[in-house]
């Protein structure tokens, strides 16, 4: 029997299940898109019949990173920057536990970046959702890596010079396998794309616009929105189609800033096997969870002394 | 030199595989019966730049580097240059010899490559060996290699030769190589030891006193280094994570964990960079493996963040810091301790890490045993401390000494069943911050654990782990994470880490910490035979202080010697700071310029200390004072042969 | 409470423009001719959440926060809940009162919004009144702003009303109103404050004795806070570049200097992290430019590396470090002084840099100046370290202060004039690590220069910055280096930062760092009035340590309280550390809750640990003992007002 | 006068003014790729008719960052992943100097992942040469993240698990202007692409294959390569097109792993000004070099009393 009887339990599970009793109110302010990302999570984990206790959620420091203070499940609110690195090594050590990360576009592109390309490049099967609100929340409105060119606050007077970052081709090109855009204003396609990315197996990644209306007014409103594959006009592309998806996701990366808000799948590829699979191939990693030798009485601990031979 | 032993020392160029040749022959003194202890000088530089390796055998119980080496086997520095480039340090090729007379003792062998060096090349070459009495034994070892059929059994041809002068039996080692090679390799390779070895015996016959001693063992030896007592004290403790990313000279211990790790049924993961690999092993610590991660100078400074997020979250989890010579780069492949402030406060806030510093081998297999069980027993990260010298030097064990029970136990997580049990009444979550925990340590679920689920935070939270500001909370919290270093204290007390080596009231003492353990056990018994009153503490338990014991120590001795491997005296001011007195009493003998302390280095610079004196006859510096100020009013004597390159004026 | 002051708080919801009200009065405050010092608190949480704001005012010389205050302006808090979530929090909005009744001094006087606040809501409240001789002045100002035309006058309204209960003039309310707004915006606030001024005369009448006080400048003044000191200092030092991160409480800094930068003909970069902003300061200043950066917390960890460089590579630089609560995210809005170790020690090596910790505004400034002027004087990293406190706290300071000279200058940096002389002859590159140089002080060329180049590495070098490590070197330039400290402790002998406020040779002495110089000042006032023998001491220079006062001052005292806002007691231990002694001798005053502390707790703690007691009756903790063995049988007297939530017992 | 008066001033320079005295001779192993990065760097910039003074050389650590030591100009020799923000800031300081960075894979795409990427978002006016030798060289041959999957070392007995990630496209999708693969196997061109990679006013990233011959013995041969512009099989993209630049890129990267080793020019983008001219535009970042102020006794210190009025 498994010690972590959490683990892939049938449960029935409502919305409301994953609400804290201690914090059953997020603190963000009014109007926040933060609030749809947190109600989509819990409709999207009910609708997947998920234990709150078989769910790992790791989040960075942020507005955004609050979200682990508000959903309930195993929560981990680490440093700013680094849920991924946390959320990789959670999985290899229990690959059975649903892991899921999410941040800020300061904290996962920003600070993070690195992180984020080498999570993708590498393929680790969790799902990666970026609180994408074109802007420093918690520190009082500075320019993120997604803020707008010309974005002005009061570290950048005259305007913010930097060009804003990719995140949708930089996760491509980096090697992510499903990378979706969606949006607070559009609850339904967000819940729709977690449900998808939880349930794929390697990196997912979400940027997931958050209107800010604190501290950016600009980009307060993300409508209308179009869901591109409902879109005549957008949907030639295909998702497994790494070109086209590139090009697509330039065309929404521009869009944005020219105030025309795309969202929906870019890009999903089923072939390339998660991280935790490429390891087990090579044997470099137990079939089984090493979380479960801890409390397997019956597990044979090799010791150093079975190997000291050499050094003879 | 003491007569019972031999200091045997291979010189080449970097990269001509002195290393394993220097291992094998170690290899073979040790089962011909003999204790071992090695040392070895590399540059920063893959291949090419002067290298040495030495190993001092011997019948008697060794702790350290030798004082001076009696045998010498100088092979030429290989590197070629790049064909585009034209070569310039024309001296380059002799340095194996011409670098390595400084310390061969009176009496001493050379066996060197006059298919590679020329002696004429050296300045006053016959002259040192006259003056010194030195046996000199020149062989063309790259061209007898080469009609071998082989050029790289220069070094196999070399040891033959340097067994024939020093009367070592060819038996443990063809021992050894056979371990290695097989077949027309191990033939040709054992082919040409036997002939190098007669051929010396026959140019030139053997006439000195330079022997290698006998010796038996009680029982079999392994040969291992500080990095593998880390590696398998972490291993038998139940470790099955490790990240990393390489940096010297903390890669030992990634490299073996790595390629054990599979077979043991873990994981390795090297990623990229360390801010990563501290925060991959405090999530897998997190979801219930015991974890370790590492690094060395600039690459454990990356690691003050997320170390810093294991002490909040009280997440427990061990990391290795492996000191070289430092600021910044540094000297990346010489030895020093000077990262024990580092280690001690990295990291904003109040720290709360335990933090160990072995002194040996197998205190290094213990302590990181003992940091992984406060680690796990404490919910809190333990920090093992040691160096490029520990690291890297080897030693004769014996293999019993790893005949060990396995415990992957951890005493403060919970099971599913405890969890139920424990759960309160009604709670959604499970109070996994709770005040009044026993020790100050409220046990954990593990994610997964069905009724287990709870919040962690670096920002101070409440005792189910959600955020909390109010400043009772906060208070409270302090104290109870706080209040776990007085049960650390008592459990580390039962190990008892800080013994006295020497006499109980001694007139002087000498106080070191972590790799300096054997050099200045060996140098107080050598100061004892002389008729000294003296008397050695080695400290490894850093934090929790064990300020008992070193206050007994101090308080009974006249007059203290702090040794150290680094500029600052760090350890002392940690002492200072800790026990808040003697300011008088103590005296710091430092070394930094990459090399660690030989015994007669300590010897040397008691005897200076003792009267009041400030110069030594070797690169190391005495001074009184505690702190920086008055650092430049006292003197280093240095060896003046070298001057630095460039001297502008 | 002291008669001739007014301690003014205003209250609300996080986001409620509570700040800019509170400072706009506090000028006004000023500029009727009174010393002023603030104090704010607010939650990590960018809208909603208690927060208030407290104003000091009065003619004297005042140098803390008040022990006590004496009106309270308390609005409701506006904070609203996402329609699509439930509120649970019921009480919320009634806080601004709730929280604020403890500290609020007998006879004070209340102005609440009856608008949000329904004192039937808060238990006690008409009891409490009474016992306290509290004043209370409901006044529906929501309503009333509404009516008005905009709800967010509700601040505006209030401030109307809480003049009137004290008797302040308006005209200097409005003359502060009108340099921010202008037009109907103006003339519409103006009304309602005379509206709501008026008002609460008629419809309650004034009968109580708490007034502001009259008060004369001699001279103008200027209200400015420790982030201001900091900025202006560096400006006038002739910094022009900076690079950073954001991070409370250092975005202060870094906002001032980015907004100013530009106008004053430099730059400012807000980068990916803080490893690429002190990274990016370096390559700045290596380039020629006064330049600095920082962060608090966890951003200042991600610099140990990049600071290391700076050490290793000789390249001036100075960084800022704005404490808050720790360890880890810890308390990101509350203060603390607990990165003291961290800043002194992050890094591997030995570390090799100055340490500042200024003590109030003008020392922010001159410090700041001092920092700058020894980073490139000495080639060294500076760091100026300070907290939220300092950082937040306003305060006046004659505006002549800031009429000073600014001096780009930069002393151990070489013209091209002055390479081309100091060249040796034949020389390829120029020696910009010679061993004999002043004050071990090498001069610098400039990137750029004709004839100037050099190398620079972390690695350890040679006197033309190639990579080098001969041991001789090595110690050579290990000794230099350390060298210059004996200079700039000379340089900062000058400065006379030390200085002992009280008795020459008291009984009772009272140490502490940075920030605490107001509050112990205060205290040691307070106590002294009482007719206790005592002196104060506020301790700047962290690194080199001014042993000679220090020591100076413990000698002469017969027992030592060192004050701090941390739980490990970090300055004393770095007392210790220096002086090694005085065990017995002192006793620690720590608070850790993330307040700041008041006079009044500091002489509470004094009067207990003085009999050797342990309790006070604040969250401030008494420790006799100097290490962190034996932190759980000592006893700290919390309020128990406050629990913590769910407790889980 | 300029108190800078190396810089700009006309120069007959060769290829041997850059080699220092101290020491002419590199330490790199023999056969090592490292010597033609020195190489053409040397002639390029004696092509470039450089004076030594006026050109600064920032390195990460590495066998590759030990280009400083081998160099002659002003050199700074950084730490392990940070060349890019030194010399960033060097360059704002001074944009009149000739900055240039350089560093090892592991250096650049590994632990300096995120300064990289965001060096080329913003687009500093620099050249930037990464020595790709697919491995972690100085710490003797670990992998690095070019490294191909399955490269076995000491720490990945049973062959690297990860995909290796993709230098070329990360770069433009990023916002790097020039990007450029050469070898060392091919030094003329080499040479000829940095020249042009230093003449661009922009971050131009160049991928520079450089041999292993210690750790590396797969990738030891990057012969038979194909220069691309000379190539009539992959010239048919336009070297200003992202969209087919990306495309070109993908082969490249594919094919390396495959034996078809790809060298040439494949981005340029002269339309989008550099950072420090974004900079200026908006008056934040003054016009003349910050550096020359230091040195200029005319110059007018503006000081915080003038601005002092808005405490009062
Ligand atoms: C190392 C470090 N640097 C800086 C900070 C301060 N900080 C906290 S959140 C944040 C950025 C928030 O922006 P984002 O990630 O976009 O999250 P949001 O608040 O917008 O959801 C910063 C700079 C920190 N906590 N740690
Ligand atoms: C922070 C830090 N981590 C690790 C190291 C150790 N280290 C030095 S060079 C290097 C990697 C070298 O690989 P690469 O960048 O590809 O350069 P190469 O030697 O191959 O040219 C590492 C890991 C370091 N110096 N600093
Ligand atoms: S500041 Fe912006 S991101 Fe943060 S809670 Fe408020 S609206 Fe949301
Ligand atoms: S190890 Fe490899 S990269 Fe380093 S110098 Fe040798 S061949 Fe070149
Ligand atoms: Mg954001
Ligand atoms: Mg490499």
């Amino acid at each position: 029997m498994s010690a972590f009887s959490a683990i892939g339990e049938e449960t029935d599970v409502e919305s409301d299940d994953y609400t804290p009793e201690l914090e059953p109110q997020a603190t963000w302010c009014p109007g926040c898109g933060d609030f749809i990302v947190l109600k989509a999570l819990k409709q999207a984990l009910a609708e997947l019949g998920k234990n709150p206790d078989e769910v790992q959620l790791m989040t960075g420091i942020g507005c955004s990173g609050k979200l682990s203070s508000y959903f309930e499940s195993y929560g981990f609110h680490t440093i700013h920057g680094r849920a991924l690195p946390v959320a990789r090594a959670s999985k290899l050590i229990n690959p059975e536990l649903e892991v899921i990360a999410a941040g800020g576009d300061g904290d996962g592109y920003g600070i993070g970046g690195n992180h984020f390309m080498h999570t993708a490049r590498e393929n680790h099967d969790m799902t990666y959702i970026v609180f994408n609100n074109e802007v420093f929340g918690l520190t009082k409105g500075q320019p993120s890596p997604t803020s707008p060119k010309g974005h002005k606050s009061k570290m950048t007077p005259h305007g913010n010079a930097k060009a804003p970052m990719r995140p949708l081709s930089m996760a491509l090109s980096a090697g992510a396998t499903y990378v979706a855009r969606t949006a607070a204003v559009n609850p339904r396609q967000a819940k729709e794309i977690l449900v998808e990315a939880i349930e794929h197996d390697g990196f997912a990644h979400i940027d997931f616009l958050t209107q800010c209306p604190t501290w950016n007014k600009d980009a307060k409103q993300y409508v209308p929105y179009i869901d591109v594959q409902d879109s005549d006009e957008y949907d030639d592309f295909e998702l497994d189609d790494m070109r086209s998806a590139w090009e697509m996701m330039r065309t929404t990366e521009d869009g944005l800033y020219e105030g025309k808000v795309l969202t929906g799948r870019f890009y999903k590829d089923d072939r390339r096997p998660s991280y935790q699979d490429e390891k087990k191939e090579r044997g470099d990693l137990p079939q089984t969870p090493i979380a479960e030798d801890y409390f397997d009485d019956s597990h044979d601990w090799k010791r150093s002394y079975e190997i000291i031979d050499k050094h003879k | 030199m003491n007569d019972n032993e031999i200091v045997w020392r291979i010189a080449g160029g970097s990269g001509d595989g002195i290393d394993s040749t220097g291992t094998n022959f170690t290899k073979a003194l040790m089962r011909s019966g003999l204790n071992v202890t090695t040392h070895r000088h590399y540059p920063s530089r893959i291949r090419g730049g002067h290298t040495y390796y030495e190993v001092r055998a011997s019948p008697d119980d060794i702790k350290a580097r030798a004082d001076e080496y009696n045998v010498l086997l100088a092979l030429g520095d290989s590197f070629a240059r790049s064909p585009d480039e034209e070569a310039v340090y024309g001296n380059e090729e002799v340095k194996p010899l011409t670098e390595n007379l400084d310390d061969l003792a009176e009496g001493g062998v050379i066996v060197y490559d006059t298919g590679v060096i020329d002696t004429d090349d050296i300045p006053d070459f016959d002259e040192r060996v006259e003056e010194n009495d030195w046996n000199v034994y020149p062989l063309n070892l790259r061209e007898i290699a080469k009609e071998q059929g082989r050029e790289v059994m220069r070094n196999t041809a070399g040891v033959g030769a340097t067994a024939a002068a020093i009367g070592f039996d060819l038996d443990s080692i063809k021992d050894v190589m056979s371990d290695s090679m097989g077949g027309d390799i191990l033939e040709s390779n054992v082919e040409i030891l036997r002939y190098t070895h007669d051929l010396l015996l026959e140019e030139h016959g053997v006439d000195h006193d330079v022997t290698v001693p006998d010796g038996e063992h009680d029982e079999e030896q392994v040969l291992v280094g500080g990095s593998h007592g880390i590696a398998y004290g972490a291993l038998d403790e139940g470790c099955r994570f490790i990240a990393g990313y390489p940096m010297t000279p903390w890669t030992d211990v990634f490299a073996i964990m790595s390629k054990l790790l599979p077979e043991f049924g873990g994981v390795a993961e090297q990623v990229e960079d360390e801010i990563a690999a501290a925060s991959m092993a405090i999530g897998a610590s997190h979801t219930g493996a015991k974890a370790m991660s590492g690094s060395s100078g600039g690459g454990f400074a990356l690691m003050s963040e997320p170390l810093g997020m294991a002490e909040g979250t009280e997440t427990p989890v061990v990391l290795i810091e492996a000191m070289r010579g430092g600021p910044s780069t540094g000297l990346p492949t010489k030895t020093e301790q000077s990262d024990l402030e580092h280690v001690l406060y990295t990291g904003q806030g109040d720290s709360m890490r335990v933090v160990l510093a072995p002194g040996d081998v197998e205190e290094a297999y213990e302590q990181t045993r003992t940091a992984f069980q406060l680690a796990y027993g404490y919910n809190i990260p333990a920090i093992v401390l040691y160096d490029k010298k520990l690291s890297g030097g080897l030693t004769n064990v014996p293999a019993s000494f790893f005949d060990r029970e396995p415990d992957p136990s951890m005493e403060a997580t919970l099971t599913e069943e405890e969890v139920q049990e424990l759960k309160p009444e009604g709670a959604q979550d499970f109070p996994r911050f709770e005040y009044g925990a026993e020790k100050g340590v409220p046990p954990r679920p593990v994610p997964g654990q069905k009724n287990g689920r709870f919040k962690t935070s670096g920002n101070e939270h409440d005792q189910y782990g959600y955020i909390d500001e109010d400043p009772d909370n906060r208070v409270r919290q302090m104290d109870r994470r706080l209040s776990r270093f007085d049960h650390i204290r008592d459990d580390l007390d039962e190990q008892d880490h800080q013994k006295v080596h020497g006499e109980e009231s001694p007139e002087y003492a000498v106080l070191s910490f972590g790799s300096n353990k054997g050099v200045v056990e060996e140098a107080a018994e050598t100061l004892a035979d002389e008729g000294w009153s003296v008397a050695a503490m080695n400290v490894s338990d850093m934090v929790p202080f064990d300020h008992e014991s070193v206050r007994d120590f101090i308080e009974k001795a006249e007059q203290v010697f702090v040794v150290e491997n680094n500029s600052t005296a760090q350890f002392r001011h940690h002492v200072q700071r800790e026990l808040a007195g003697y300011d008088e009493k103590l005296t710091s003998i430092l070394k930094y310029d990459g090399d660690p302390f030989r015994p007669a280095e300590v010897v040397d610079a008691v005897e200076s200390a003792a009267e009041g004196g400030v110069e030594t006859s070797y690169n190391v510096k005495i001074q009184h004072e505690q702190s920086r100020k008055g650092r430049d009013t006292e003197t280093v004597k240095r060896l003046e042969s070298v001057q630095g390159r460039g001297d502008p004026q």
